[in-house]
């Protein structure tokens, strides 16, 4: 029971850092110009920025669909 | 039951669709919250993207169609 | 028997549905620029046109690989 | 019968890379059917396509003997 | 050994990820070699890429447990 | 076991011309322009260089990497 509980574990933490991956490549290329020495200010605001806008957008139309099928 | 997996799983995946698109069209620089015109801008691209899969599956059943008949006549 | 066969059903119409995400993905982009409150009819005429010249495109190879082989 | 396989796999890679190309750079703006000039582009696209296909292929090989006669030498 | 092969597939996605953003930023002529400036923009490009993997990686969590708040307090 | 080592040579081959493939993608959009009549030499020397720079840069991050944990 233990060794199930240590899988699932695992399991939401792999399923963590593949949105991780996801969300590096998708906020990089929407963030960050020219690589420099260290990430600008304004680049890392963006990249913070960029994951929550994303999960806001998919809150929104997740919200809005169900609202478009109770009418 | 099978129905339904896949019912869900075509959910799934326009979702997903519509989120990638409305992202790229309408967050060009992310803010500190969605303003109003992102908003708008979000429920227009989900309506478009809809219409347009709508579009897009009449389409391609109307191809597929005119294909099998095609096929038969030969 | 007859379970064999809904079931068929069932994956024709899941294969069906993933062109159709797939047709619908490529088609956007290639047709629908800012989203507006309806589809414009230019935009409508590209998509249904998109997916039947894919499927042109697409047929147009398959031909001429069989005709390069026989050569 | 794993060998027909394999190369089934491998042509129905390169057919749909291809279509992926050449209606990417040759077809625009989707018309009411294909014309002449476009059906021009498809056929030089698939064999430029083909072309570029060998050209990698021998150019990767030619790498990983090196690598290999690389590796053995030290 | 879950644990290791879930940190390995993690690695490996990081490494095919840099490699693909570091080519595309850094080379975008392929010469006969790999120069000095190509080199440099590749190791930034990495350095800036897992920087960016952490801020994305903290914000994420961050997200995560606030919603998990929210969810909890109604 | 004849068979088994058959079969790792397919193995190898299907993995070799998944790579041939994914590199010509990526190569193709890098140095091909509006296909003619046959590749231009320029082409064709950037198709060979973007195989050999892309493993370059991929063992470049590989090496930097190890050097980065050692320290």
């Amino acid at each position: 029971k233990e060794v199930l509980q240590a899988l699932e574990v695992e399991q939401t933490k792999a399923r963590f850092q593949q949105q991780v991956h996801a969300f590096t490549d998708m906020c990089w290329d929407k963030c960050v110009g020219t690589p420099g020495v260290k990430l600008a200010g304004k680049e890392e605001t963006c990249l913070m920025q960029c994951v929550d806008r994303f999960l806001d957008t998919s809150n929104f139309i997740v919200n809005r669909l169900e609202e478009l099928k109770r009418r | 039951e099978v129905r339904m997996q896949l019912a869900q799983a075509n959910a799934q995946e326009l979702l997903s669709k519509m989120t990638e698109k409305a992202f790229a069209k309408c967050i060009t620089k992310p803010g500190a919250a969605l303003d109003g015109s992102e908003k708008s801008c979000i429920a227009k691209t989900m309506d478009r993207y809809m219409d347009a899969w709508n579009v897009v599956s009449r389409s391609y059943m109307a191809r597929l169609q005119r294909d099998q008949h095609a096929a038969h006549s030969h």
